[in-house]
């Protein structure tokens, strides 16, 4: 099996599994307890806040536990709104959002607040002049993310949010996909929340945080005892936290390396691919992008079916993103990016991760070009040959 | 996700390609939708006796245009046209709800290539 | 290290240690993707969905993972409230649920929405007259715990879902201290909504669920993908719903043997202390009862020491709940009961479970006398000797 | 949570009791919210000889009545008033927040017990 859909999900690295394994059944105290037990977990889960926190520039008190990224973004936004909405009802985001900041968006808009979604150019960039034209005096909550799933494109953060800086605007960034893959520093970036989710960075499923510059109003979304300073209620997922901090660690330590040796990966890919398909495209080849991640558009094909007969060759990548895979519509990204419909629709995904090899890769540019082939002679359009 | 037999008829499609002087064509769906089928017939005597497609689309897209080409080689127009989506559907075990809409480009791919015919015959 | 707190959290089953493992490293894949790998995830997690749902008498679709069962909790309530609030803005509790419910509801009360905390008498139980005359035409939820986490009590959600039924209210139950302890089964009861957690019964922490009958209206609380029916977003914690799965299993075959023995070693609890410690209670020792949950109330003698003290010999318990052991207010389940708040402050829970022992408890029955006797010498208050 | 000393003092509590004839008693904390500490001092010429203590309390409340009979002792009934909450909280190596309430009552407990002491001299 090639996996090259590390974007979608990792596997965890053996030493994360490692260091959650003695919390199942030895180390399984409830971290409120205050016999040794409870806080032999509490102590766990405090040092994993600890090591985070160093990693991002942040303060311990700063990092609020959550299950995942999907709920890290729900808080972030709706926790803001609900802080603030005194202030003001105009929010602003990007039109190439992840799905579980969209749809947060979404129905903020039926709840009243206006929401405006900014455009990309061509290659999936944000311009600050844009933000900085769309900003208003009612304005309390501007969130755009760090990366995106889908192209990999890194948008200029530190631009936006100084923007939001200067007029006091609280500004969240979703840093799912550059967590443990690039350098996070908060206070470099200048935003007041960020979003994050182990399982992207070889890290367990089911356990997030979300970075709460100290001082910004948050209300809490979920409600109950006093876990994580009154912002998350819920008793701690012990194991997964320990194991998120294990994943930190590691990527504190290797990150810089796998990140070259994974772009060499994908950059041969790349070649490879240009080299010997023709009519197809990588989205956004020259903008600022993420080393792992390669979106490429083949003329006169549908993703799912490129995506299904990887599959059967054993290589297992996405159309898109993960999350729309199971729906019709194109990714909302390339449309972003002004792709039309019928080219949005032949997109297919490759994200490569650490465990990814030469071989592998090989192994690819060896299929695709004739999968590609295959499925253009059952296409009723364009007939071009594969070289 | 997909039944055993809609793989097997996305992998190993049947009857992929033109027919050349076909005696009815049809072509449904939208790119913009993400799928198009085009389905070329040839007809003795109100018989089919051949029948191919292109696709552009989806797995279930494909098999389901593979099947429906089966479903329909020797019957009648008549027959033909009696087939429904959901007839398509079940001679591939079934698909899962968001890949209905796809039985319905068969279904639809048959009837307008069968109208091509009619309307051409009227024609002559 | 005796472990008697298995109200706050209780130790994965090794098989359901085992049950996860897999899904850690390699059958890691995102159930939202297509590829072999996404799938296989997705039937191991549709799998538990079945599994759960036939334990408690329930369908398939109407299972929701969460990420535990203070989610689960403010899902069933916020959701069902967002849904409804059209409808009324009457909303029926009790005084003795827990935080992540009874917090719901006091941050609600601030919304505008009119909340009713039904009392109980002086062994903690509900009464279904009570409820029948508190119900208004503008009531849209009642929501009363199954069993309470302190006492044990076990309310008689039948009688009392009963009469939301023939008014057509939703129902919700808080069954995180019921699930895998007692047989639920949901139709039986004629609940709408059923709240667990799986670190409750030798699952993993960081996973529940909510149980919603087919055709209760249910508002999203988690915005995102199309996870969970578009009920809860976020990618699914695959291990963690495959450990709850096991747990469920386990729970189904064994659960009743379980019952027997750790009622006995309950029971033997119980007895012991009442006979050689004088001036102590056993709360709600008469009414029906979890068979594992002994709270016992020591005059004169305050809560955390005495849990500091049986810390001190390696036994661990709660004083009171864990989740208020960190805060000054006694127990407002006790509060409830009738008890004053000095009489309060003297708590201790002992909850057991099935790896407890005989020999265990035998060693709480020599030991747990002394130090009561130790602290009623250092307290100000009636100095009563120890037999 | 708590400290090694907190911990000490709270298993092992120094000077637990009650004086006779004390020349000065305080009692503060009220059962209501789970803390009562009665201070017992025997003071000679404004020295403060011995001090023993009772308290109802959690393990903070215990620690912290311990560690005040053992600040003042020998002390002056001047030097033993300006002992703060802090100061009881610091030699124990700390307090956790929600705790610090407990070193409130040892330093009201020792000025309940000098202020009686002083009372007491002034009506004799
Ligand atoms: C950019 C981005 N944000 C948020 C999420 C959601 O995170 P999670 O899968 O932890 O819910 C994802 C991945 O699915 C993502 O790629
Ligand atoms: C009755 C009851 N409801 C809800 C919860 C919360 O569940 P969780 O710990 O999974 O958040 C608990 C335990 O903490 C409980 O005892």
């Amino acid at each position: 099996m090639i996996y090259l859909d590390y974007n979608a999900t990792t596997p965890c690295d053996k030493r994360v599994v490692e260091a959650m394994l003695p919390f199942f059944q030895e180390k399984f105290g409830n971290p409120s307890s205050l016999y040794y037990l409870g806080q032999e977990a509490k102590n766990a889960i405090e040092e994993t806040r600890e090591r985070i926190a160093r990693f991002i520039g942040a303060r311990k008190e700063e990092i609020i536990f959550t299950s995942g990224g999907t709920e890290a973004n729900n808080l972030a936004i709706r926790g803001t709104i609900e802080a603030l909405k005194k202030k003001g009802n105009h929010l602003i985001t990007s039109s190439i959002e992840h799905h579980s900041v969209l749809k947060v968006f979404q129905s903020l808009e039926k709840e009243g607040f206006e929401v405006t979604y900014l455009p990309v150019n061509d290659a999936g960039q944000l311009d600050p002049d844009t933000l900085q034209k769309s900003i208003r005096p009612s304005t309390i909550l501007i969130s755009i993310m760090q990366a995106n799933n889908e192209t990999g494109v890194i948008e200029p953060i530190k631009e936006l949010a100084s923007l939001a800086q200067t007029k006091g605007i609280v500004f969240h960034t979703d840093a799912v996909q550059t967590m443990g893959k690039i350098p996070i520093k908060v206070k470099d970036l200048g935003v007041s929340l960020l979003s994050a989710s182990a399982h992207k960075f070889y890290g367990p499923k089911g356990i997030g945080f979300l970075y709460l510059r100290k001082g910004t109003p948050l209300s809490p979304q979920i409600r109950g005892g006093e876990h994580e300073r009154r912002k998350r209620a819920g008793t701690e997922n012990v194991p997964a936290i320990v194991g998120m901090g294990k994943a930190t660690e590691i990527a504190a330590g290797e990150m810089e390396a796998e990140t070259k040796k994974v772009e060499t990966l994908r950059n041969t890919l790349e070649e490879g691919l240009l080299s010997t398909i023709p009519e197809i495209e990588v989205v956004s080849q020259k903008a600022p992008r993420l080393f792992n991640t390669s979106l490429i558009l083949v003329k006169d094909v549908e993703g799912e079916s490129m995506l299904l007969n990887l599959d059967f060759e054993g290589i297992e990548v996405s159309s898109g993103s993960a999350c729309t895979s199971g729906s019709l519509e194109p990714s909302h990204v390339l449309l972003a990016c002004g792709y039309p419909h019928e080219i949005a629709h032949g997109s297919i995904r490759f994200s490569l991760g650490k465990f990814n090899t030469a071989e592998e890769i090989n192994q690819v540019l060896e299929v695709f070009p004739k999968i590609v082939e295959k499925l253009r002679k059952i296409s009723p359009f364009g007939k071009s040959e594969v070289h | 996700m997909y039944s055993e037999k809609v793989l097997d008829h996305f992998r190993n499609p049947r009857n992929v390609g033109k027919i050349e002087n076909p005696d009815g064509v049809g072509k449904v769906g939208n790119p913009v939708c993400g799928d198009v089928m085009v389905m070329y017939l040839k007809i003795k005597e109100d018989v089919i006796e051949d029948a191919r497609f292109e696709t552009f689309g989806c797995g279930a897209a494909i098999a389901t245009s593979s099947m429906a080409t089966e479903l329909i080689k020797g019957k009648t127009i008549e027959e033909a046209r009696q087939i429904s989506n959901n007839a398509v559907a079940e001679a591939l075990d079934g698909l899962p709800p968001v890949k209905m809409h796809c039985s319905v480009l068969a279904e639809e791919g048959i009837k307008a290539a069968i109208e091509d015919y009619l309307q051409k015959k009227k024609e002559q």
